[in-house]
C-alpha cells in the first residue's frame, strides 16, 4: 500500500503565495523564498501572487513535470482551505498527492502579526519545518473497502418511515426495527397537525401502509436493536425479537380474544386515558395488523391460569410458548430516528400535573382532541367528563429553565399550544381558551399567520408570563400568572390546564448510543459531525440522524432531515468502495514487543494482540489516525504515516535550531 | 441519646408552648436536650448582600460553641433560627471569603472561665463541624418514625391535621435542601407517624406575612386568612406549624381574619411538637395551651378526636 | 528584550482550528510561537516535548478540545493524565512545570488562543531563557540521533 | 415622558453595585415573570419583582429606589423556587434596599411600634423586620 520512497534525496519544490497583499503585505515572501532555496532537499523555490489561481496551480503542475519534483510545500493559507485543492494538482501532475505539505504562513503568521521582519522569520521557520516533513513523506494510498447495500432503520416513527422509504426507493433493502408493537411513532398519536390542520393518522397512514407493502423494506415490530459491530459500510447487527404471543401472519383481526381477556389495563396510545386489554391491538391502523399479546399484564401465559383467548382464537394464532430470539442482518449505514419523549409532570409539582386529572400534558390533549380518542373527539375533562368552559396553556413547562428543568426551547410546543388553543375554541366556542407564554416563537413557513389566527380569529387570550403555581379548589383550577405587559397579577379559574411539557430524549436511547458508540450532548439527544455543516451525520462513520432524536423539531422538519439522512446513505452507497484516509498508524512487526499499551490506547477496537505472533494487529479501516497510540508506543513500532516520530523530529529540529 | 438543642429567644419569652412540648416530648423519647452555653440570638434573617457578613457572626458563634462543647448535630424547632444556622453554616463551607472574614472576626472573641473567671482568647476557626437539624427532620433521620409509633401512647384517630411548612424550611432549596420545595412529604410524614392524617393543601409553602405583621398588618391578615382558608376548605380540623411567627400570623390575628373576611369561622393552630407530645402521653398541662388565641383544647381531649368542635 | 521561543503542539480539530480563526479575526499577538499541528493532542508525546526544549524551545504548549469534546472520543483525556504526570518529572529534569503549559481550546475561541500566546510568551519571559545546564540535563534524557 | 438610556457610567455602575451586593446576575433574568405571578405581596407592589428586575437592567436606578415594593417583600423565597434562571430575587431586593440614600428616613424603624404591640409579637419579627428595614 505504502510504496516506500527510496533513500536518495528527494527533490522538493517550494511556492510561496503572496495571497495578494494578505501575506505579502506583512511576511517578505520572496525573501522566504530564496532564503530557502539553499535548504537540504530543495530543488526549486519560487514565489507567486495567487498559488490556488488556475495560472498558480498551472505553474506547480508544470514544474512538478519539468524539475522532477518529487515533494511539494505550498506556503500559504490554512491547509483547511487548499490542502485538497494542490493535492489534486500534483495528482494531475503524476505526484502522489500525499507528497504535498502545506505550511500555514497567513492565519498563523501574516495575519497575526505587525512587525514584518518578526514576521518572516517565523515564517522561514515554519516553511523550514514542513521542507523537513516532506523529505521524509511516503506515497500514499487511501484505504479501499467494499460496501454493504443495505441499511438499517432504527425507530418506526415518521422519521425512520420517512428515511426507509427514502433509502428503499433509491434502490437499496432497508430494515427498519420498531420496538413497540405498530410503526407510526408519536405522530399517529396527534390529532389535527400545525399549521394546515392536516388530520395526523390521514396524512401519515398511507405512508405506514407503504412501508409495510414495499418490497425493499423488512419491517421488524417488537424488535430492539441488541448490539452492533463493524464499520462503516460493513456493520452486523444483532437484533433482539421480542415475542408478540400472536402469529401475526395468522391472525385475522376477528377481535374475539379481546372480547374474552379478563385482565383491563390503560392504553397507551391514548396516554392511559383510556383502557384496553392485555391482549390488544394498539390502535385500529396499527401496522402491522396484528394482535399483540401484553405478557406484563396477562393473567399468566398459562392456559391452566387463564387461556381464555386461545380458547377463542379459531386460527390458532396465540402461542404462549414464543421466545425471545436474536436475529441478525448485515447493513452498510445506519439511520437513528428513536425519537422523544414529554418530560415528566411528576418534576414541576407547583403545577400538580401529577395530582390533578385535569392538568394534562400536550399528546394527552392530543388524544383528547382526536376523532379516535377516548372522549371520540368530544371535548371533555378528565376527571369527571364535563365539557370545559375554560382551559389554560402553560407553555414552556420544563424548557427553558437552566435552574431545575430544561434549558433550552422545545421549539414545537408554541405552535402547537395556538393549535390546541384553536382547535378547543372550534370544539366549544363558548369556551375561554387562556395561553400563558413567555416568548411565542413562530419562525417556520405560515407559522406567524397560523398563530394570528388563533389570536385574531378564534380570540385566544395570549398572557405574557410564567404561571408560578395551579391548584385545584373545589372543582376549579385555580392558576396563578402574571401579565408582565401590563403588570398585573393575574388569576384564572379553569376546568382543565394544559401543559406544554418540554421535549426529552427517548425513554433508553441512553443504551442504544452506548451500543452504536455514537455521542449524544449533555440533554442526550444524538450529536451531529458538525452543527452547520453536516447536520444528519454522527460523528461515527455511518451512523446518520433523523428527526427528535437528534433535538426537538416539528413534522416537516422530521421529514425533511429523515431524508437528507436517506440521501446520505445514498451518497455511501453510490461508492463503488469506500476510501479511508491512509495516515493511520501502523505496526512494524520486527519492533514490537506486544506489550499492548497501543490497545488500550484505541478508541476504536482497531488494534489487537495477536496473541500466537506476540504482536499487535491493526485494522487499518477502523485506524481513525489520532496517533494516541503512536505517542504511548514504548518501542517506536507504531509511527503514523507521514507524521512519524522522525518526521516531528525533524519538523523541530527545523523550527527551533538557530 | 444527648443533643444540643437551640431554642432561641421567642421560645423563651413569648412562645414557651413550642418550647416546652418539644422538651416534654423529647423526655418520652429518652432524648436529652443540651443548650450550648451561654448561647445568643441568631439574628433571626440571614443576611442576603454580600457585605452584610457581621450578620453571620452570632449563628457562626452558636455552632462553634456546640462544637467546641463536642456535639455534631444541632437541633432548632423555629424555622427562622434554623434557617439562618443553616445557611450561616452552609456559607462557611462554601464561601471562602466568608470563613476567612467571620473567623477572623470571631477568633478575638473573649473566653471567661466559669470557675476561675479567667479571660482568655483565641478560638478556634469553625468549619462547619456542625449539622444543623429542623426537629423535623431529626425525628425522621436521626430518631426514626417506627421508634415514635412505638412509644404513641395516644390514638389521635386520624386527626385531619393541615400542615403549614411556611417559607423557611424549604426555601431556598438550594441552601435548606430539606424535602422539595413544591412537593415536599416531610410534614404530611410526621403528622402520619403520630397518628394525624395529614391534610393536602395547595397552600401549604405559601407565606404567613411573615415579619411585615407589624409594618403592614392587613396584608399578614390576607396572607394568613387565604392559608387557613385553604386548610378549612381541605378538610383540616386543624393547622400545625413549627414556627412561633407562623404561629402568631395564624393563631393571634384570627380575630383580625374573622373581622376582614366574614366567610371565615375560625381554625385551631397548633404546633407539630403539641401533637407529637400529646401523642406520646405528655399531660395537656405541659402542652402550653394557654397561649393559644384560638382555642385549641378540644383537640386535646381524652374524647375522641372526631368529636372536635371547629 | 529577551524573546522567548515557544513551541506550540495544536491539535487539529480545535486549537489549530483556534488558531486559524485569530487570523481570520485578526487578532494579533506575539510573534514567539511556532505552531506544529497534529491529528490530536494525545499524538504528542513526551519525547516530542522533551526534544523541544532541547532544541532551542523556552516554552512548550500543547492546545487540544474541551473535555468531552475530542474529536478522537477521549485522546483529550489521555494527555491530560500523560501531561499532568510528565509535568512531576519535568521538575526532576530541572525544568520548571511552568514552561510546559496545557490548555483547551476549542475551534470557536480564536480571543482565547490570541490571549493565552501573549500570556505565555509573557510568562515565559518572565522566566528568563532555558539554562544550559537545564539543557544538558535533557540531553542526558533525549538520545540525539 | 420618554426615559432617556444613556450609556453612561451610572447606570452601569448601579448595575454593577446590585450584582455585587446580591451576588445575582440580573441580566439572567428573561422577563417571564414567574416570581410576580407566585409572590404573596405583589397584590400591594407598586411595582411587580419582574419590574423591579427590570428596571435594574435598564440601569433605572431612580425608579427602583423609590418603590415602594422593596418594603413589601417578605423574604419568603417562593420567587427564588421557581424562577427558571435560578435568580434570588429577595437579594436583589435586599441589594436594592442596602444601597438606599444611608441618610435618608428608615422605611421602618423602632419608633412606629407601640409598646403594646412590640409586648405582643414574637421577638424574632422585631429582630428581623429591624434587620430588613432600618439602617
Amino acid at each position: 500500500m505504502t510504496a516506500k520512497t527510496e533513500n536518495k534525496e528527494k527533490r522538493i519544490g517550494l511556492f510561496v503565495c503572496h495571497c495578494g497583499v494578505n501575506i505579502a503585505g506583512v511576511v517578505d515572501v520572496e525573501k522566504v523564498a530564496q532564503v530557502l532555496t539553499d535548504s537540504p532537499g530543495v530543488t526549486f523555490s519560487t514565489d507567486y501572487v495567487y498559488m490556488c489561481s488556475d495560472p498558480g496551480q498551472q505553474m506547480i503542475i508544470d514544474t512538478i513535470k519539468e524539475k522532477h519534483l518529487d515533494g511539494i510545500v505550498v506556503a500559504a493559507c490554512s491547509p483547511t482551505l487548499h490542502e485538497k485543492t494542490f493535492r489534486e494538482a500534483a495528482r494531475l501532475a503524476g505526484l502522489n498527492p500525499y507528497q504535498i505539505e502545506i505550511a500555514n504562513i497567513r492565519e498563523q503568521d501574516s495575519w497575526v502579526h505587525t512587525d514584518k521582519e518578526k514576521a518572516t522569520k517565523k515564517a522561514v521557520k515554519i516553511v523550514k519545518s514542513h521542507v523537513a516533513k516532506a523529505r521524509q513523506n511516503e506515497n500514499l494510498d487511501p484505504i479501499r473497502v467494499d460496501v454493504t447495500r443495505r441499511a438499517l432503520v432504527i425507530g418506526g416513527g415518521v422519521s425512520g418511515l420517512q428515511a426507509a422509504l427514502d433509502i428503499a426507493d433509491q434502490g437499496c433493502e432497508v430494515v427498519l426495527v420498531e420496538r413497540s408493537p405498530s410503526i407510526g411513532g408519536k405522530m399517529i398519536q396527534l390529532s389535527e397537525t400545525f399549521p394546515t390542520l392536516d388530520c395526523s393518522q390521514c396524512i401519515l397512514t398511507p405512508k405506514m401502509v407503504e412501508v409495510s407493502r414495499h418490497p425493499r423494506i423488512k419491517l421488524l415490530t417488537c424488535h430492539e436493536v441488541d448490539s452492533i459491530s463493524g464499520f462503516v459500510g460493513n456493520f452486523k447487527v444483532r437484533i433482539k425479537k421480542k415475542p408478540r404471543y400472536v402469529d401475526e401472519t395468522l391472525c385475522n383481526l376477528c377481535a374475539e380474544c379481546e372480547k374474552v381477556c379478563p385482565q383491563v389495563v390503560p392504553d397507551e396510545f391514548n396516554m392511559g386515558l383510556s383502557f384496553r386489554k392485555a391482549i390488544y391491538m394498539p390502535f385500529p391502523q396499527a401496522i402491522p395488523g396484528t394482535y399483540t399479546l401484553d405478557a406484563e399484564h396477562c393473567l399468566g401465559l398459562n392456559p391452566v391460569r387463564c387461556g381464555k383467548c386461545k380458547d377463542v382464537c379459531d386460527k390458532k394464532a396465540i402461542d404462549y410458548d414464543m421466545k425471545e430470539k436474536i436475529v441478525e442482518e448485515e447493513v452498510g449505514a445506519v439511520v437513528v430516528a428513536t425519537g422523544y419523549d414529554l418530560y415528566t409532570m411528576q418534576a414541576l409539582g407547583e403545577y400538580g400535573g401529577e395530582k390533578y386529572e385535569d392538568v394534562v400534558n400536550g399528546l394527552e390533549f392530543e388524544r383528547i382532541l382526536s376523532a379516535s380518542g377516548p372522549t371520540g373527539g368530544v371535548m371533555r375533562r378528565p376527571s369527571d367528563g364535563k365539557v370545559p368552559k375554560s382551559i389554560v396553556f402553560v407553555q414552556c413547562s420544563g424548557s427553558r429553565d437552566t435552574e431545575k428543568h430544561l434549558p433550552y426551547c422545545s421549539k414545537i410546543c408554541c405552535m402547537y399550544t395556538a393549535k390546541h388553543a384553536m382547535m378547543y375554541r372550534h370544539r366549544v366556542p363558548d369556551g375561554q381558551a387562556t395561553v400563558f407564554y413567555i416568548d411565542v416563537r413562530t419562525g417556520g413557513k405560515s407559522f406567524d399567520e397560523f398563530y394570528m389566527r388563533a389570536v385574531e380569529e378564534d380570540k385566544v387570550l395570549y398572557i405574557r408570563g410564567k404561571v408560578s403555581k395551579i391548584f385545584k379548589e373545589g372543582d376549579k383550577l385555580i392558576v396563578w400568572g402574571v401579565d408582565t405587559l401590563t403588570g398585573k397579577k393575574v388569576e384564572v379559574e379553569a376546568d382543565m390546564v394544559v401543559l406544554a411539557m418540554a421535549i426529552v430524549k427517548a425513554d433508553g436511547v441512553q443504551n442504544l448510543v452506548k451500543k452504536l458508540k455514537i455521542s449524544t450532548d449533555i440533554h442526550g439527544f444524538l450529536a451531529e459531525a458538525h452543527p452547520k455543516l453536516r447536520p444528519v451525520e454522527s460523528l461515527n462513520a455511518g451512523f446518520y440522524l433523523a428527526g427528535c432524536a437528534h433535538g426537538p423539531k416539528d413534522i416537516p422538519e422530521t421529514v425533511a432531515q429523515a431524508s437528507a439522512a436517506a440521501a446520505k446513505v445514498g451518497d455511501l452507497f453510490a461508492q463503488k468502495e469506500l476510501l479511508h484516509e491512509p495516515t493511520i498508524v501502523p505496526v512494524n512487526d520486527e519492533l514490537c514487543s506486544g506489550c499492548g499499551i497501543c490497545v488500550t490506547m484505541c478508541p476504536y477496537a482497531a488494534r489487537t494482540l495477536d496473541p500466537a505472533r506476540g504482536v499487535v494487529v491493526v485494522k487499518e479501516i477502523l485506524c481513525e489516525g489520532c496517533g494516541a497510540c503512536a505517542a504511548a508506543c514504548p518501542s517506536g513500532a507504531a509511527q503514523q504515516r507521514n507524521q512519524t516520530d522522525d518526521q516531528i523530529f525533524s519538523m523541530l529540529r527545523a523550527m527551533l535550531r538557530e | 441519646m444527648k443533643i444540643h438543642y437551640y431554642p432561641g429567644c421567642t421560645l423563651k419569652q413569648k412562645t414557651t408552648a413550642l418550647d416546652i412540648s418539644t422538651r416534654e416530648a423529647m423526655k418520652r423519647l429518652d432524648i436529652e436536650l443540651v443548650e450550648p452555653e451561654g448561647w445568643s440570638c441568631c439574628g433571626a434573617e440571614y443576611p442576603l448582600t454580600e457585605e452584610k457578613i457581621a450578620g453571620l457572626a452570632a449563628p457562626i458563634r452558636v455552632l462553634r460553641q456546640v462544637r467546641d462543647e463536642g456535639g455534631d448535630v444541632l437541633v432548632t424547632t423555629c424555622s427562622f433560627c434554623f434557617a439562618v444556622l443553616k445557611r450561616a453554616d452552609k456559607a462557611i463551607k462554601d464561601d471562602p471569603l466568608k470563613h476567612k472574614r467571620i473567623n477572623a472576626y470571631l477568633r478575638d472573641d473573649i473566653q471567661i472561665n466559669p470557675l476561675t473567671k479567667e479571660r482568655t482568647t483565641g478560638f478556634e476557626d469553625y468549619n462547619g463541624e456542625v449539622k444543623v437539624l429542623h426537629l423535623l427532620e431529626f425525628l425522621r433521620d436521626r430518631v426514626g418514625y417506627l421508634k415514635i409509633r412505638e412509644r404513641l401512647k395516644r390514638d389521635l384517630k386520624g386527626l385531619a391535621v393541615a400542615p403549614y411548612y411556611g417559607c423557611r424550611v424549604l426555601r431556598p432549596q438550594k441552601e435548606m435542601a430539606v424535602d422539595e420545595p413544591d412537593s415536599p412529604r416531610l410534614f404530611e410524614e410526621f403528622l402520619q407517624a403520630v397518628g394525624c392524617a395529614a391534610v393536602d393543601y395547595p397552600f401549604k409553602q405559601e407565606c404567613c406575612g411573615s415579619y411585615l405583621s407589624v409594618s403592614l398588618p392587613a396584608a399578614a391578615t390576607e396572607a394568613s386568612y387565604r392559608v387557613l382558608r385553604s386548610a378549612r376548605m381541605n378538610g383540616a380540623k386543624a393547622v400545625a406549624v413549627t414556627c412561633p411567627l407562623c404561629f402568631y400570623n395564624m393563631d393571634h390575628r384570627q380575630d383580625a381574619i374573622k373581622e376582614t373576611f366574614l366567610d371565615f369561622t375560625g381554625l385551631p393552630v397548633v404546633f407539630f411538637t403539641q401533637l407529637l407530645a400529646w401523642a406520646l402521653g405528655v399531660e395537656k398541662s405541659m402542652l402550653g395551651l394557654g397561649e393559644h388565641r384560638v382555642p385549641a383544647d378540644s383537640l386535646f381531649s381524652e374524647a375522641p378526636a372526631t368529636e372536635v368542635r371547629t | 528584550m529577551f524573546e522567548p521561543q515557544i513551541m506550540c503542539f495544536l491539535c487539529k480539530w480545535c486549537t489549530s482550528s483556534a488558531a486559524d480563526l485569530a487570523g481570520t479575526s485578526r487578532f494579533h499577538y506575539a510573534p514567539n510561537n511556532i505552531n506544529m499541528r497534529v491529528m490530536c493532542s494525545s499524538r504528542v508525546d513526551p519525547q516530542h516535548i522533551l526534544y523541544a526544549f532541547k532544541e532551542g524551545a523556552d516554552g512548550v504548549f500543547l492546545g487540544g478540545c474541551h473535555p468531552g469534546d475530542c474529536h478522537y472520543v477521549e485522546g483529550n483525556y489521555k494527555t491530560l493524565r500523560r501531561i499532568t504526570l510528565f509535568k512531576t518529572m519535568l521538575k526532576d529534569l530541572g525544568i520548571d512545570p511552568k514552561r510546559l503549559r496545557l490548555e483547551w481550546i476549542s475551534s470557536a475561541e480564536g480571543k482565547k488562543y490570541a490571549e493565552t500566546m501573549d500570556e505565555f510568551t509573557e510568562q515565559i519571559r518572565a522566566l528568563g531563557p532555558l539554562h544550559l545546564n537545564e539543557k544538558a540535563l535533557v540531553q542526558e534524557v533525549v538520545k540525539d540521533e | 415622558m420618554r426615559v432617556k438610556l444613556k450609556a453612561g457610567r451610572d447606570q452601569r455602575k448601579f448595575i454593577e453595585r446590585i450584582e455585587e451586593l446580591s451576588g445575582e446576575n440580573v441580566f439572567a433574568c428573561y422577563q417571564c415573570g414567574r416570581c410576580s405571578a407566585g409572590c404573596p405581596m405583589a397584590s400591594e407592589m407598586d411595582l411587580l419583582p419582574n419590574q423591579i428586575i427590570r428596571l435594574v437592567q435598564m440601569g433605572l436606578a431612580e425608579d427602583v429606589l423609590r418603590s415602594k415594593t422593596l418594603f413589601l417583600c417578605a423574604s419568603c423565597f417562593t420567587c427564588e423556587s421557581r424562577c427558571p434562571k435560578g435568580i434570588d430575587m429577595a437579594r436583589v431586593m435586599e441589594a436594592v434596599r442596602h444601597i438606599l440614600d444611608p441618610k435618608g428616613k428608615d422605611a421602618f424603624g423602632p419608633g412606629e411600634i407601640s409598646p403594646e404591640l412590640a409586648q405582643e409579637v414574637p421577638q424574632q419579627v422585631l429582630v428581623a423586620i429591624f434587620r430588613k428595614f432600618s439602617k
